[in-house]
């Protein structure tokens, strides 16, 4: 029998993602219908102390075998490294900060996410396709908005009018509008994850200031986009995934999801889900126990992935293709519609750091 | 940088700050004026815009769902008061701490249970929405002008009400000696419930203005109670002025460190670090402007009571 | 039938009784003195009487079961306190302070400045920062304000300069012409007392020991009593 | 030997336009009591304040035993040598009869700065603490809490607290003050016992008290010293008559 | 004996316990909750000490539980990268020896108070809630941008560091160590209550006029007492991180301030065994609530909220009744 320990944000003011993630990880679960895998289910309130707590726990008293579940990079941070370093796997189901990806990667640490740069990174290709040749970027000042910024102007080849750090959890943008506004740039590129997002874009879409926006798909979440309303359609968004993507997995994936929570899954739910059958099909091909045989059956990635192709690369992280999305309006419903594709099969800028 | 852009800036500083005195004006109520330390402040402010969202998802009226934010956060705010803060006014400030803080977890999680974990949709008005032209051509969000009229009336209001009428001066004789003045036939008790209301009902207000144009989601509340304490402690507990000019203050300090020290800093390094090092001071400035003002005037600006 | 009616009164600290049965009747027009050691129970009873602590047996004004009423309630009965240790509102002004608890009747602020021209000069100033004895004129003036029927004064005249004293026993010999408030004293001389009051009730660990008119209040009584 | 113990020369203080402390000179000797008497409001307590230290005066000077201690902070006076007791009490209302005792007795000798043997324990302290206790006569409500006192018994402690500390001099604000006849007489006793230890500088409108005990009265008004002198100079000084006795004595 | 006492004796019995019971049912991980309770505790009888008795309303309390974390975690960092921590003016090394990281946290967290406090101190009530709660702000602001040691992601430390004679890694051992800790400050905790300063410092908190009239400084007492409570908070997050081998900005928060804080209150202010009995209470409450249900705040809440509202003195008023007083 294999034990799952599922620590993730259940509570407070970060729990939406949380939710979202469980319920695609425990869908997949309950369409496999098996009874040799069990998960436990904990919420770490967004405190890292709690979720190091809680592995613990999950190590100690559960004896669980794999680890999944955390939204946030800082939680990760703390929790990751202690846990493959006590021989368990930690298979991440969101954040994927690059330490882990590069000089801090570990055999039994899987991200089925992506890498925390690759959507910025799509971006950044998006403003190249798009011809954008003098953006302003803005994020907050955390080290998940350093990287934000670093990975689109990795791929961004145009001219940056303004680079601007936010103060972390900042809800009012006018100074910044203003800047922009200011700044003589043609396009804005940001990087505001939660409510952060959903504050800038309504006073943006207020102010007057109307140059194309772009973002990673944070902000542009299914359980976010109802929230900010008329002022995001139009906008563009990097994402690896979005639940009109054509391919049979997803649609089912996407059809049960509705059918059994009654609202419209999220990117969280999908990476969730997929986290889930990539676990399963490990599983069906190697024994927990035996980590190097687990390590690769997960390597594998053979499973029906919602995001069509997917395989790992090196460094345990996905190879995958970044899209361009459009926020539209179905009905009352705001979601998102794939426009085009901004890096095909793309794997991450830590590859080669990783040594293992 | 453009003559124009700082007008512009000192004028998002000022609106900031009106905007902080809205959310502080109902602590400076409940926290200056009863001396009582309510960290469920927020929570207040949470219901209002939550209240407002809802009410506006249903009917589509604006108004409307101001009205519904004001009574939602004013008749929570007596049933807290009758339920639980009355029993505390004798008690320790810790027992106070202690209790608002049980009843944030409440509210929050309450919240979350009644409306779910998603953020909430409120827009402003269309009446209000999009940018005038103000002279000088800067173009400014009419909404954002709105918030600043409903500020300065706030402010005005509530000066009134606790400096020059009956009711003011008795809510203050409360805050020094409840026990005497219900001796001398004030009912103290119906005064502060009353009072408390208004305090929850401004919160509420704040909450369904402010949420109009940010995100109306669980936890919402407490980034704003830091900040409206960080301004009324500034501006010296119990005095509506001082809330006022202790609001502008933060608003100022706060826009503009943010935007022109790293343009500062970048005179003297490079530009990525500068960006960064003056982003980071950014973050403190209020906090440390919090403190010169008190190293310098322990009791606040316009604490001369305390 | 009297104005207030006190029989059998207890009260108690925590655990510690401190009333264990005063009497005392007070007629409207009447000025008693409320006479006792330190300790004896005195500023109690008060407390009792303006239902600013709980307390046991009859408790009655202008035929109201006083037990039955909160505080503010029973002041609006027609209770006026001059509590002990003036408890001016600190942080408000002179004249915040009277307005605070005025209630429609012959006293206004106009009457009270004329009583205490001194707290006419000092109107607009905090009350925290008045002298002692300010504050005590402060305190009376507050308490006549609410045009009270009963006027308790708890240490009447404690900390004022004698001729301001002299002030207050004329102010009180005054009321007691012109008006049919009555009034209970507290206070340490009883000289004066002796001037202005009919009666005098006397406590002695937390029970009346002793009460008549002033004239019957023999030498012996009062050193055996009150030490003098 | 130094012939004042205490002493201010033209203490001048003002609060906006008032005038609370005018070029105030007062003296106190070995042995004595001075009283200082004036109506209310006449800033007899802002004096007080000023030799104590809460008060900086804006101009003079005030020597104790010969030193300049004028910009000395409060508690630099009171380990100098100056003993005050409040005309409000201040006591820790939580603490124990004998805790705000040896309060004062720790003060007085020296540092608190012993943060492991038990302040009740030593033995020194507690003596001290109870030889104050008994000579103000609340030997038996040594472990009362202060807040369950009557607030006459807070005055007499007061008044022990500041015996605990052996000034060089006493500096007195009102001690009288709500304390009932029998108090009054029994501490007008003591305090006559207790001048020849340290002399006394007593503000109290209780004249009775006043005329039995000093040796000396100054008379403030306004701010401003009006008259010195001896009991019967005093009393029938018309000046002082007018503005502060009254009719009476 | 008093009830407290026996309250008091029983809550110390029952942490000593903990491993017994742990290894009986089977469920190691018991002991790693305690341990957080245990450092919980003495991050709370630190402030017990400013707030308790000094009447100190410190909100900025978890700059000093940030301070020992940051001391563990930069010490540590260095050791475990082998790299030097300074090389110029002389050279540093990283450590995994506890006693000496302790030092370091120990040092820092009085410095700074000594700085926060001569600076606050001027302030007093609410005033001074939110000037400590400033100075927090500003180390949290400053941690989360310190891209040195992870910024808003913090360190992770692989391994727990080093005391002799101790496997430390093995969770009872661990928990001997924090809880003997604890127990050495309660003891400390105990004699200073009754001592001068204890004494004098009581007294500052309720009249301070008094205090200077009889030749005490009550700024210098308050100021000591806050760098005493500083360094034990200090000391408890340098075990904190050691516990979750893992130090983040979180730890400078003010939210951590405020749990703290909570935890005196809970527990019963200036009560000896209040923090102990607090923490405790509150971690037992977040761990078995929240396996209960998804909103389990909400009942977090209520039960704090019956304690404040029914028992006067926190949990150890509630069981213990009034402070007798000592004569
Ligand atoms: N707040 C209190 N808590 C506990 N006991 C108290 C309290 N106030 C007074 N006492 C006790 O109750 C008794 C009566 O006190 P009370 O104040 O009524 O006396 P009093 O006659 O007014 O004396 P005084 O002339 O000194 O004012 C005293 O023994 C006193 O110790
Ligand atoms: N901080 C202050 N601000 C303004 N005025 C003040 C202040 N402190 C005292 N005063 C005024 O100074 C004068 C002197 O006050 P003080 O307290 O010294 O009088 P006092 O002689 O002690 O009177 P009493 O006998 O009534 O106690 C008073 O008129 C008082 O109102
Ligand atoms: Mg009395
Ligand atoms: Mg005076």
């Amino acid at each position: 029998d294999v034990k799952v320990g599922m620590i993730t944000t259940l509570s407070g003011g970060g729990a939406s993602l949380g939710i979202d993630t469980r319920d695609g990880f425990m869908l997949a679960m309950e369409e496999a219908n098996r009874n040799d895998v069990k998960v436990i289910i904990e919420d770490d309130q967004r405190k890292p102390d709690i979720a190091v707590q809680l592995a613990d726990k999950m190590i100690q008293s559960e004896k669980v075998d794999v680890l999944t579940g955390i939204v946030w990079s800082n939680l990760a941070m703390a929790v990751v490294p202690a846990t493959t370093a006590q021989g368990l796997f930690y298979l991440s189901t969101n954040a994927a900060p690059a330490q882990l990806a590069g000089k801090g990667c570990n055999p039994n640490y899987f991200s089925v996410s992506y890498q925390n740069d690759n959507l910025h990174e799509g971006a950044g290709a998006y403003a190249t396709q798009a011809g954008f040749k003098n953006t302003f970027i803005l994020a907050p000042n955390y080290p998940a908005g350093i990287d934000s910024l670093t990975g689109f102007k990795r791929f961004y080849e145009g001219d940056l009018a303004g680079e601007v750090y936010t103060k972390l959890g900042q809800t009012d943008y006018a100074a910044e509008i203003a800047q922009i506004r200011a700044s003589g740039a043609d396009s804005v590129f940001f990087f505001l994850p939660g409510g952060m997002g959903i504050s800038f874009l309504k006073q943006y879409a207020d102010s007057g200031v109307d140059l194309p926006v772009v973002g990673p798909a944070f902000s542009f979440d299914q359980g976010i986009l109802q929230a900010v309303g008329e002022a995001a359609v139009g906008v563009k968004n990097s994402s690896t995934w979005s639940k009109d993507l054509d391919n049979e997995a997803n649609a089912a994936f996407v059809a049960a999801f509705q059918q059994k929570y009654d609202r419209l899954p999220s990117i969280y739910a999908a990476q969730g889900y997929d986290t889930a059958n990539l676990l399963l099909s490990a599983i069906d091909k190697a024994d927990v126990n035996d980590d190097a045989a687990f390590a690769a059956a997960l390597k594998e990635a053979d499973f029906a992935s919602v995001r069509g192709e997917f395989s790992f690369a090196a460094n345990n992280h996905p190879i995958q293709n970044v899209y361009v999305r459009e926020v539209i309006k179905e009905g009352d419903v705001f979601t998102n519609k794939i426009v085009g594709t901004a890096l095909e099969d793309h794997a991450n800028a830590y590859v080669d750091e990783c040594k293992m | 940088m453009s003559t124009i852009l700082i007008i512009e800036q000192v004028l998002n500083g000022l609106q900031s700050g009106v905007m902080l005195f809205l959310m502080a004006a109902g602590l400076t109520l409940i926290f200056g004026v009863m001396g009582l330390i309510n960290l469920a402040h927020g929570s207040l402010y949470m219901v209002g815009a939550f209240a407002a969202a809802a009410v506006a998802g249903v009917t589509g009226s604006f108004v409307l769902a101001l009205i519904a934010a004001l009574a939602a956060a004013a008749l929570a705010g007596a049933v807290i008061e009758v339920a639980v803060i009355r029993r505390l006014y004798d008690s320790d400030h810790l027992d106070q701490v202690l209790a608002t803080f049980a009843l944030i977890l409440i509210f929050s999680e309450g919240t979350r249970w009644v409306f779910g974990s998603f953020p909430l949709f409120l827009d402003i008005p269309d009446a209000l929405s999009g940018p005038v032209t103000l002279p000088g051509g800067i173009q400014y969000p009419l909404y954002r002008l709105a918030l600043i009229g409903v500020g300065l009336l706030v402010a005005f209001g509530l000066w009134l009400l606790i400096e020059r009428t009956r009711i003011g001066i008795q809510i203050r004789a409360g805050e020094n000696d409840r026990e005497m003045i219900a001796a001398l036939g004030v009912d103290i008790s119906k005064l502060y419930t009353l009072v408390f209301a208004l305090g929850a009902a401004l919160a509420g207000l704040a909450g369904a203005l402010v949420g109009a144009i940010q995100s109306v989601q669980v936890g919402m509340g407490e980034p704003v109670l830091i900040l409206a304490f960080v301004v009324i402690v500034i501006g010296g507990i119990g005095s509506i002025k001082g809330a006022f000019i202790g609001a502008l203050l933060v608003g100022l300090t706060d826009t503009l460190v943010g935007i022109f020290l790293p343009e500062v800093l970048k005179l003297f390094m490079d530009a990525a670090p500068a960006t960064s090092a003056g982003s980071s001071i950014a973050s403190m400035s209020i906090y440390i402007l919090m403190s010169l003002v008190l190293i310098w005037r322990p009791s606040g600006l316009f604490g001369a009571r305390a | 039938m009297s104005l207030l009616s006190v029989k059998s009164l207890t009260a108690s600290y925590g655990v510690s009784q401190a009333l264990f049965g005063v009497d005392l009747d007070i007629n409207p027009g009447e000025v008693v003195a409320l006479m006792g050691r330190n300790g004896m129970g005195k500023s109690t009873t008060v407390k009792a009487i303006c239902r600013m602590i709980a307390a046991g047996g009859t408790l009655e004004f202008a035929g109201q079961n006083l037990h039955a009423l909160p505080s503010h309630k029973a002041a609006r009965l027609g209770l006026g306190l001059v509590p002990e240790g003036r408890r001016c509102f600190r942080d408000l002004t002179v004249a915040e302070n009277l307005l605070a608890t005025s209630r429609l009747g012959d006293w206004d602020m106009g009457r009270v400045t004329q009583l205490f021209p001194r707290l006419g000069e000092r109107q607009s100033q905090l009350s925290a920062s008045l002298s002692g004895g300010e504050q005590q004129m402060l305190a009376i003036g507050r308490a006549l304000m609410t045009n009270p029927r009963l006027l308790i004064l708890d240490e009447a005249t404690e900390g004022l300069a004698p001729i301001i004293r002299q002030e207050i026993w004329a102010a009180i010999n005054r009321l007691k012409a012109d008006t049919d408030m009555a009034i209970l004293v507290i206070d340490k001389t009883l000289a004066e007392l002796e001037q202005v009051c009919d009666r005098a009730v006397v406590l002695e660990r937390g029970k009346t020991v002793w009460s008549g008119t002033m004239a019957a209040l023999t030498p012996e009584i009062s050193e055996r009593y009150v030490g003098v | 030997m130094t012939e004042t113990i205490l002493a201010t020369y033209g203490i001048t203080k003002s609060f906006g336009a008032l005038k609370a402390s005018n070029d105030i000179s007062i003296d106190l000797r070995p042995g004595e009591i001075h009283a200082i008497i004036g109506p209310n409001g006449a800033g007899k307590s802002t004096l007080i304040g000023q030799i104590c230290g809460s008060l900086a005066p804006d101009a003079g000077r005030v020597e104790l035993m010969g030193q300049d201690v004028t910009t000395l902070s409060t508690d630099q006076r009171a380990r100098a040598g100056l003993g005050r007791t409040f005309q409000i009490s201040a006591l820790a209302m939580e603490d124990t009869v004998l805790e705000n005792a040896t309060l004062g007795a720790m003060g007085a000798s020296g540092r608190p700065w012993r943060f492991w043997s038990a302040a009740l324990g030593d033995r020194s302290l507690r003596a001290r603490a109870e030889a104050a206790l008994e000579r103000v006569g609340l030997a038996d409500h040594k472990t009362k809490r202060c807040a369950d006192l009557s607030h006459g018994q807070r005055r007499q402690l007061e008044v022990a607290v500041a015996l605990t500390l052996e000034p060089k001099a006493f500096v007195m604000d009102e001690p009288m003050a709500g304390l009932g006849a029998e108090g009054s007489k029994n501490l007008t006793g003591f305090l006559d016992s207790l001048r020849q230890e340290a002399p006394i500088l007593l503000v109290e409108h209780d004249m009775d008290a006043v005329f039995a005990l000093a040796d000396r009265i100054s008379v403030l008004v306004y701010g401003e010293v009006i008259a010195t002198g001896s009991v019967d100079q005093i009393r029938s000084d018309p000046r002082v008559r007018e503005a502060y006795l009254g009719e009476s004595a | 004996m008093s009830r407290e006492t026996l309250f008091n004796a029983a809550l110390l019995l029952g942490l000593i316990a903990v491993p017994a019971w742990a290894v009986m049912t089977d469920e190691p991980f018991t002991i790693t909750l305690a341990t957080r309770a245990v450092i919980l505790a003495l991050a709370a009888a630190g402030l017990n000490i400013a707030l308790g008795i000094g009447g100190l309303v410190s909100l900025g309390h978890a700059v000093f539980f940030g301070i020992g974390g940051y001391a563990m975690g930069i010490l540590a960092h260095h050791a475990q990268s082998y790299t030097p921590l300074m090389e110029w003016p002389f050279l540093i090394e990283g450590t995994k020896f506890m006693p000496l990281i302790w030092l370091l946290a120990i040092v820092v967290s009085a410095l700074v108070a000594l700085v926060i406090g001569i600076l606050s101190l001027r302030t007093t009530g609410a005033y001074f809630i939110m000037i400590t709660l400033a100075f927090g702000q500003m180390f949290y602001y400053f941690a989360i941008s310190w891209s040195t040691y992870g910024g808003e992601d913090g360190m992770s430390i692989y391994v727990r560091n080093d005391f002799p004679g101790l496997n430390t890694l093995a969770p009872i051992q661990f928990y001997g160590l924090c809880l003997a800790i604890l127990v050495v400050v309660l003891v400390f905790s105990a004699r200073l209550r009754r001592s001068p300063f204890g004494l004098a410092l009581n007294a500052a908190r309720q009249v301070p006029a008094r205090v200077e009239a009889v030749g005490m400084d009550p700024m210098r007492l308050k100021l000591v007492a806050f760098v005493i409570s500083g360094v034990i908070t200090g000391l408890a997050g340098a075990l904190f991180a050691d516990l979750n081998r893992f130090v983040s900005p979180t730890m400078f928060s003010w939210q951590f301030s405020g749990e703290i804080m909570i935890l005196v209150i809970l527990g019963g202010v200036g009560r000896l065994f209040g923090p102990v009995a607090g923490a405790v209470t509150f971690v037992a409450l977040e761990h078995f609530l929240g396996g209960i249900t998804e909103f389990w705040h909400i009942f977090l809440g209520l039960i704090l909220l019956a304690v404040v509202l029914f028992a006067r003195g926190g949990i150890t008023g509630l069981v213990a009744g009034k402070e007798a007083t000592h004569d």
